[in-house]
């Protein structure tokens, strides 16, 4: 068997705060977790369990205090050494775009930090926007130009224009209207069949969560509470945080 | 349900408003009608954008100095809002409106303590045992410690319900609450809706609820309004509305939404953008991004009419009724 | 009250170098001898005194002469304090000025008899300079005054309080030797460097005089009823001091030199900064009643034929447009003001001449110590006899100006001699070839001669000023100010 | 407690900061061309004479020697003595903190007194009325436009010429006589505080517009207060924050730098002996002088922290 | 963009006193710039005409106590004044954004070595830094130019560092970084862009602050060098001539309060158009 693209073993985060570091604060106490290629692991949890966190740790933008990660089976090395191998979309999307630049040019920028030519950068741009479902006109536009929706289609398009192994989304959708929701929500089901890159769904909405992932884990206090197939979420989960994150749906 | 002998309390007719954004006007309504009666919650809702917002200020006159009324009435409680003077206004607000905003944290003065507040809200000189008793009122469990605290020590659940509070504190006959929950976890969203609830039967005053969050709507509404492009385009009984939408933008916002959906089934999003409009649209303003447009839908304003007991505005509104069943037995 | 403008930069009578400290040992120290006037030698601590010969004299002590701490000044005081000013130590720059002291004995408490070396015609006038003032040694060898934090002396006042940079309060000397003086009971002094409000002190009378450099000043104040003025002549003049000696200045060439100092309009000075109230001043202040140096080109022949000699006289040393540096110290601003007109007047003859006002002790430093610079514009003190003056152009003898100035030995010999000359024809002639060398070598120029304007209130006080005086002896009959009644 | 852990780290702050200034105002002394041995002697100073005057004031010993010396002198309470009176430079400005103190009080208290009232007012009328053509922004961009020497220089005529009952120097201490006091530090005060005013009215007006920008403002409309109580209860008190924080700046500017009003209006502040200190290279008074100007500026700008912690509780809370 | 020019020209020329502002700011800038070609006169001319002499039709602004046409020295004025603190300004721009981005974006030492930085400048009392800086360095534009960058340094560090701060955390920035975007790159890239409207408004104060500061050095003697003229030192040469000789103080006063004045109404017009600040009325 492949080895998973992203693997967490016992990872430990403390956040030092206060004078001279005294106090700490562990934002993530002993997690484990795995995202196979072309899985879609999806985090939920309250607000503050270590959601945003975790997802750090796997961009490999925090390092773990304590406990291993490994990327494809190996150690995960420098984030540079990894440029084009993961990406992220956030949330808010009038902030996911630098507003000064024209969308061509933020989807674009990931290619030129891997060195591709000019040529070939415009010709998988164009690619790419047609993929997510815009018009390359789009290309050409200030992010203030466009509507929500339409700027996180920009954010994904930039995050999968050079292949990630690995796409962290944390609260893509959870800023978006209904409507725009749906179409992001499929888009990203989408361009995972087709693409197979892991992916970690961070929200704190279960409907949207369950929808799009293959796995979910739940999080409460910087641990991992459940971790199960998404079918369970529509039954019953065993983790009364689980049943009570449920019953709001 | 047919139309009410009694006086409306809230009555909203043809409301156009629009603000000036510096470079150009945008119509956040554009020719909007709804009346609110006695001892109802009406929710209201719509996608982002549609002018949910703009009506719910616009009935206490607590619009930006951007905005500008370009034309339509409001009478709340036998007041003209349109057109009463600042005191007038001031005692209608004062007497009979309550308010819960969108941003519970936000609407609190950051520099006071919230018991300071809360009394301020109440007016008089409300001993702490009254403001302890509001609170608890609002199911705040620790009204000692609450009215000791800064807006910042809470959380915004309780920050949420420190505002519903206030906004009842003088027992007003209307409250409007603008997306009471959208800052909120989704455990503590019922609970503040529960109270809420509760307080307007206790009090027997109108509710209105501003929202985007159906499911939660489904729940907590008698009536529900929704709006789309600056206009109510359905409003009726909430059963009957999310049961059976006569509008075809209240079918496929059912369908957008996650939650309802079975596992493995496709979520429908709408095509297209929501409108932004600069003038009085003279179509429909759904159209564009209508499965069921006809020639008809793009070149005439539809007007409100009654349909399966409900008020809707769409030339096509029987062939959605008619389609055999809303999406979510659909797929089933 | 007395308008002062600026504070003393140390309270050292024997070192300070500075007029702003002059002026208020003025008040509190004195010297042996002064000078009237005419700029003669008079009596001052010393009653008398006897030439003996070229080499020997003897003072003797005026009767009473106390200071303000009581004690009757005796001849060890003056001994003392001339020792002190003659040791190294002290570093006094004014040890030269008094010439090679062999010995000196005190005759008896009241007099004191001095042995040069040889021959010094300048000592008497270099005692009756401040700088040699007469200090309570007894007491300061006790270690029970200290002259470099005090002033303890025989003058007509003694500081009762001093506020750094603000106010001084002097108050009668009660054992000043001569009866009924001072007249004021109480002398406040108030530090206004500002000339605005210096002004502004003078009309609403919180100030009863003062001095300003500004020629303007009596004008500015004349419309204010009570306000009189009283322009003084001095024997200082306004100078360049030009760089002979380093070898990055275009002056090293005496050529440039003597082109620069031909082609200064000092007119136009005299014209425009000083509207006509000064004169045109020679090497040998004119001050003194001599005629030398005004036959010289420089001083005779017309503007234009000056001009024409100065280009001649830059193209033969090669650089018809030498970029020159003019430095003066921009805290006042008569300098700078003299600067820019000499600019204007050195461009008609092809100087490219750029203007640095820096501060003070920037200045001083690198014109005197770095010799870092091109020509600066000061002014001179002219003392009390030509023949002090123009010993500067001895730069071993003056020692202030060997960073700049060159050493032409021929000057120097003349310069040794008229020393010993008195004040006679001869001695008028051999200023004249002094000041024709001097003239010649253009290191260190004379422009014009300073007016102090001192400005009085005459319906608040009454004043006796001289109409000339020498080393910024401005105040020298305070002890007759009396208030007005 | 919380006060403790809030103030900790920015004492620390402040010692650092204390400690470059020491640092900076050391050096760029030892760099100024010329010393206090060439304004005491003038032009007659000799390299002995130099050299003399280095070794009583231990110039001649290395730079780090001296600074240490300078610091573990100042660390006793010893600031040094000036070398043109030989005084303490402490006592000295112990003796003048008090005039640049009065002439900083009243300052400020004329630009609050007429700035924040102003500020608010001008806030509340740009707010209410869609026109942005207020006084406030006059009066703002005037006051800020007329530089204090201007000012002083104008008022200093005015005043001398037509003998009003201001007058131009010649300070007593307000103790011995406070009318005489006045009449000699109202118009310095005064020429200090146009600054202030705009200063406070452009900030208080700022702040005013953006508090009421803010949803809580909205929500005590839509709950029918009056205007009054509006700005009472909630308009001062959360627009004082920013302001706390621009006085706090200005007071500290006032103490540590009125040079140029001190010199006008022949004031005898802090200000004044630093800049004569400066010119006389008499190192201890400006070395001594920065230094205390930097303490009373962080301190009261710490100060103004904690003010600002206290009108603002979020402040102390975060972190 | 032409959103931009729109709200350009209705926010900044919408009202008379900017509008008033703008004016009066482009007078002066033609002046400062073209002030040397223009027949205005030799602003070093010296008995041009009498000393102090009135303003008269030959001498509109007078003559000063050199007789030197007033007029055209203080147009020169304007150009040392102006020009320099625009310099000054505009070195201390790009610096203070650098260190203000570095201090904001890196956070922890590196923010905390900045802002004491800032902090010491800003302790330091301004003038006396100015006097220090006049000293060390000799007076003249050099120093004047450094000393208006320290007195203003601080104010950019302090302002580009929060807005950065706020930037920082926004999704682009960590998508950029984690698609391996170097520091740097960030920084000029990702963070400028977004800095420049908070810059863009503290410029025009900074501005005004240094043309105060500018004049301040002249006037205490430390700008520029006679017989140059910057309206400081014109200040000072009038203020001595103030009761004979009015003129000076009040024309070269008059121009430096009006250039002072128009670029705060410039730039209050500038921060409204970036940042409107809306408040609602209280009725
Ligand atoms: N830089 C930091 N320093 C100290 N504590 C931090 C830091 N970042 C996060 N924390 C703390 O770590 C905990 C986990 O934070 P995290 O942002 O991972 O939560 P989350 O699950 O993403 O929450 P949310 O749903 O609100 O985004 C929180 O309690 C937070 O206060
Ligand atoms: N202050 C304003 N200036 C300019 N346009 C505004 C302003 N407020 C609202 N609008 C515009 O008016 C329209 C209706 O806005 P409104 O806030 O009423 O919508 P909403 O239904 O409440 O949306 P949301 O669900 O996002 O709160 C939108 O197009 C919006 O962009
Ligand atoms: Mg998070
Ligand atoms: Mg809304």
């Amino acid at each position: 068997m492949q080895p998973p693209v992203i693997a967490l073993e016992q990872v430990t985060v403390t956040y030092r705060s206060g004078f001279l570091g005294g106090t700490g604060f562990d934002a993530l106490r002993g997690v484990s977790l795995s995202v196979g290629a072309g899985e879609t692991v999806g985090l939920v949890g309250e607000s503050g369990s270590g959601k945003t966190t975790l997802g750090r740790v796997c961009l490999g933008l925090l390092p773990p205090t304590s406990g291993q990660m490994r990327f494809g089976g190996e150690g995960f090395g420098k984030l540079r050494h990894r440029r084009g191998q993961l990406s992220v979309v956030l949330q808010h999307p009038e902030w996911a775009l630098n507003p000064r630049l024209r969308c061509g040019r933020s989807v674009e920028e990931p290619l030129v930090l891997t060195g591709v030519r000019a040529a070939e950068r415009r010709e998988r741009v164009a690619e790419i926007l047609h993929q997510v479902g815009l018009d390359p006109s789009f290309a050409a536009r200030l992010p203030g130009q466009l509507s929500g929706g339409q700027r996180q289609r920009i954010a994904i398009a930039r995050a999968l224009v050079t292949n990630p192994r690995f796409i962290v989304f944390d609260e893509a959708v959870s800023a978006l209207d209904v409507s725009v929701q749906a179409q992001v929500l499929n888009l990203i089901r989408d361009l995972q069949e087709r693409h197979g890159f892991g992916a970690l769904f961070i929200s704190h909405d279960l409907a949207a969560t369950r929808y799009v992932s293959h796995r979910i884990a739940v999080m409460l206090n910087g641990e991992i509470v459940e971790d199960g197939p998404s079918g369970l979420f529509y039954g019953t989960p065993e983790h009364p945080y689980s049943r009570a994150l449920l019953a709001a749906v | 349900m047919t139309a009410r002998a009694q006086e409306p309390l809230v009555d909203i007719a043809d409301l156009v408003i629009g603000y000036d954004t510096g470079t150009r006007q945008v119509r956040a309504l554009d020719g909007a009608s709804l009346q609110v009666f006695d001892d109802e919650t009406l929710a209201i809702v719509g996608e982002s954008g549609s002018g949910k917002t703009t009506l719910g200020m616009a009935a206490g006159r607590l619009l930006p100095p951007e905005a500008q009324l370009l034309g339509g009435r409001i009478n709340v409680s036998g007041v003209d809002v349109t057109s009463a003077d600042d005191a007038a206004l001031r005692r209608l607000r004062h007497d009979r409106l309550g308010f819960v905003f969108q941003n519970p944290t936000a609407a609190l003065d950051p520099t006071m303590r919230i018991g300071r507040q809360v009394a301020l809200a109440m007016g008089g000189r409300p001993g702490p045992e009254a403001i302890a008793e509001l609170l608890s009122r609002a199911e705040l469990n620790e009204p000692q410690r609450i009215m000791r605290a800064f807006p910042h020590e809470l959380s915004g659940g309780m920050a949420q319900r420190v505002v519903i509070a206030m906004a009842i504190a003088r027992q007003p006959h209307l409250l409007i609450a603008d997306e009471p929950t959208a800052s909120l976890d989704a455990s503590i969203r019922e609970k503040v809706m529960a109270t809420l609830g509760r307080l307007r039967a206790e009090s027997g005053a109108s509710l209105v609820i501003l929202s985007h969050d159906l499911r939660l709507i489904a729940r907590h509404a008698d009536r529900v309004a929704v709006m789309y492009g600056g206009r109510i385009v359905e409003l009726g009984p909430v059963v009957q509305v999310m049961q059976a939408p006569a509008h075809p933008y209240t079918n496929a916002l059912l369908a957008a939404a996650a939650g309802n959906e079975a596992p493995g089934e496709r979520l429908r999003p709408i095509p297209g953008t929501p409108p932004v409009l600069e003038a009085r649209c003279e179509a429909c303003a759904y159209a564009p991004r209508c499965a069921l447009r006809q020639p008809r839908c793009e070149a005439e304003r539809p007007e409100a009419r009654r349909l399966a007991g409900r008020e809707v505005v769409c030339h096509r509104a029987e062939a959605v009724i008619g389609a055999e069943q809303p999406t979510r037995q659909e797929a089933r | 009250t007395w308008g002062k403008p600026a504070e003393i930069t140390g309270f050292d009578v024997h070192v300070a170098g500075t007029v702003a400290s002059w002026e208020m040992y003025q008040m509190v120290y004195e010297t042996l001898l002064t000078t009237d006037d005419d700029l003669n030698l008079q009596p001052g601590l010393a009653e008398s005194w006897e030439e003996v010969s070229q080499t020997r004299f003897i003072f003797t002590l005026r009767e009473g002469a106390a200071f303000s701490n009581g004690r009757v000044v005796d001849a060890q005081d003056v001994i003392g304090s001339i020792e002190r000013i003659r040791n190294p130590e002290t570093a006094s720059y004014w040890a030269h000025q008094l010439g090679e002291i062999v010995s000196m004995e005190a005759l008896d408490d009241r007099r004191v008899a001095v042995d040069l070396a040889r021959p010094h015609a300048t000592f008497l006038p270099a005692l009756a300079h401040i700088t040699a003032a007469i200090i309570p040694v007894q007491e300061y060898q006790a270690g029970e005054f200290n002259p470099e934090s005090e002033m303890l002396g025989s003058g007509p006042f003694m500081v009762s309080a001093h506020n750094q940079d603000e106010s001084w309060t002097l108050l009668r000397n009660p054992h000043y030797g001569r009866d009924g003086y001072p007249r004021a009971d109480r002398m406040n002094v108030a530090i206004i460097p500002d000339e605005s409000a210096r002004m502004a002190a003078l009309r609403d009378g919180r100030i009863d005089f003062t001095t300003f450099e500004n020629p303007d000043a009596p004008q500015m104040l004349g419309t204010t009823a009570g306000v009189a003025h009283h322009p003084i002549q001095t024997t200082n003049y306004y100078r360049f001091d030009v760089n002979a000696l380093s070898e990055d200045s275009a002056f090293h060439d005496r050529r440039v030199r003597q082109a620069m100092n031909l082609s200064l309009d000092r007119d136009a000075i005299n014209m425009l900064v000083f509207n006509g109230t000064s004169a045109v001043d020679y090497p040998v202040p004119a001050a003194f009643g001599t005629d030398a140096c005004h036959d010289l080109d420089t001083y005779a022949l017309p503007r234009e034929e000056r001009l024409a000699r100065a280009r001649e006289l830059l193209a033969e040393a090669g650089q018809p447009a030498p970029r020159v540096e003019l430095m003066a110290a921009s805290a006042n601003p008569v300098l700078v003001r003299i600067a820019e007109v000499a600019q204007q007047s050195l461009a008609e003859a092809g100087f490219d001449v750029r203007i640095a006002a820096v501060p003070t002790a920037e200045y001083l430093q690198r014109v005197f110590t770095d010799g870092d610079f091109d020509f600066s514009a000061s002014w001179l003190a002219g003392y009390t006899d030509p023949s002090m003056v123009i010993q500067w152009w001895n730069p071993n003898f003056a020692v202030w100006n060997l960073a700049f100035q060159e050493e032409v030995p021929e000057l120097s010999e003349a310069l040794a001699a008229v020393r010993s000359v008195p004040d006679s024809p001869e001695r008028d002639e051999a200023l004249r070839d002094i000041c024709a060398m001097i003239d010649e070598g253009a290191n260190l120029l004379a422009l014009v001669s300073k007016v102090d304007y001192v400005v009085y209130r005459s319906d608040q006080v009454e004043v006796r000023l001289a109409d000339r005086t020498g080393s910024a002896n401005t105040w020298q009959y305070i002890a007759e100010f009396a208030p007005a009644e | 407690m919380r006060l403790i852990a809030y103030l900790l780290p920015r004492i620390l702050a402040a010692l650092i900061t204390l400690f470059g200034v020491s640092v900076l105002v050391f050096l760029s002394l030892r760099l100024l061309p010329g010393g206090y041995a060439d304004i005491l002697l003038g032009p007659f100073v000799t390299p002995e004479a130099r050299a003399l005057i280095a070794q009583r004031y231990g110039l001649d010993q290395p730079l780090v020697v001296q600074y240490m010396r300078w610091v573990w002198a100042m660390l006793g309470g010893d600031f040094g003595v000036s070398m043109v009176t030989q005084r303490p430079v402490i006592a000295e400005l112990l003796r003048r903190a008090p005039v640049t103190l009065q002439l900083a009080l009243i300052a400020l208290t004329l630009a609050l007194v007429v700035g924040y009232p102003l500020g608010v007012l001008s806030g509340v009328r740009a707010a209410s009325r869609r026109r942005k053509r207020d006084f406030g922004r006059v009066v703002g961009a005037m006051g800020a436009s007329v530089p204090d020497f201007v000012l002083g220089s104008v008022l200093i005529f005015v005043f001398s010429v037509w003998s009003l009952w201001f007058r131009v120097g010649g300070y007593v201490p307000f103790g011995t006589d406070p009318v005489g006091n006045l009449r000699t530090m109202l118009l310095p005060g005064l020429t200090l505080s146009v600054f202030g005013v705009a200063l406070i009215l452009r900030t208080t007006r700022d702040t005013v517009l953006r508090v009421m920008t803010e949803p809580h403002i909205t929500a005590a409309v839509a709950r029918g207060a009056t205007p009054g109580a509006i700005i009472r209860c909630h308009i001062l008190r959360n627009a004082a924050i920013p302001v706390v924080t621009v006085v706090a700046t200005y007071f500290g500017f006032l103490l540590g730098g009125a040079v140029i009003v001190e010199v006008l209006f022949s004031v005898p502040g802090v200000g004044l002996y630093i800049f004569n200190g400066l010119l006389n290279r008499d190192y201890a008074i400006v070395q001594g002088g920065v230094l205390l100007a930097a303490v009373v500026f962080i301190t009261i700008n710490m100060l103004a922290d904690v003010l600002y912690a206290l009108i603002d509780p979020r402040v102390g809370a975060a972190r | 963009m032409s959103g931009v020019r729109q709200i350009a020209r209705r926010r900044l020329l919408g009202d008379g006193l900017t509008l008033f502002g703008a004016l009066a700011l482009g007078c002066l800038l033609f002046l400062g710039l073209f002030g040397p070609w223009l027949p205005l006169g030799d602003p070093l001319r010296i008995a041009a005409g009498p000393r102090l002499g009135a303003p008269s039709a030959q001498f509109l602004f007078g003559t000063d106590e050199l007789g030197r046409d007033f007029l055209p020295r203080v147009v020169q004025g304007i150009r040392s004044t102006f020009l320099l603190s625009a310099i000054a300004v505009a070195i201390t721009a790009v610096i203070g954004t650098l260190l203000g981005l570095a201090a904001g974006y890196l956070g922890r030492h590196t923010d905390q070595m900045i802002a004491r930085g800032a902090d010491i400048l800003f302790a330091f009392p301004a003038l006396v830094a100015g006097l220090l800086v006049a000293a060390v360095m000799g007076p003249g534009q050099a120093s004047a130019i450094t000393v208006i960058s320290i007195a203003t340094l601080p104010l950019f560090i302090r302002v580009v560092r929060s807005v950065t701060l706020g930037v920082a955390g926004r999704g682009f920035v960590t998508a950029a970084e984690v698609a391996g975007a170097s520091t740097l790159r960030v920084m000029l890239v990702h963070l400028l862009p977004n800095v420049m409207g908070a810059v863009m408004v503290q410029l025009t104060y900074a501005l005004s602050i240094g043309m105060i500061i500018e004049s301040a050095l002249s006037f205490l003697g430390l700008g520029v060098q006679p017989p140059d003229a910057s309206l400081g030192s014109l200040l000072r040469q009038g203020s001595a001539y103030l009761t004979i000789a009015p003129w000076m103080v009040l024309t070269s006063g008059a121009v430096l309060s009006l250039a002072i004045m128009s670029v705060n109404l410039v730039g209050d017009a500038v921060r409204d158009a970036l940042e409107p600040l809306k408040g609602r009325p209280l009725t």
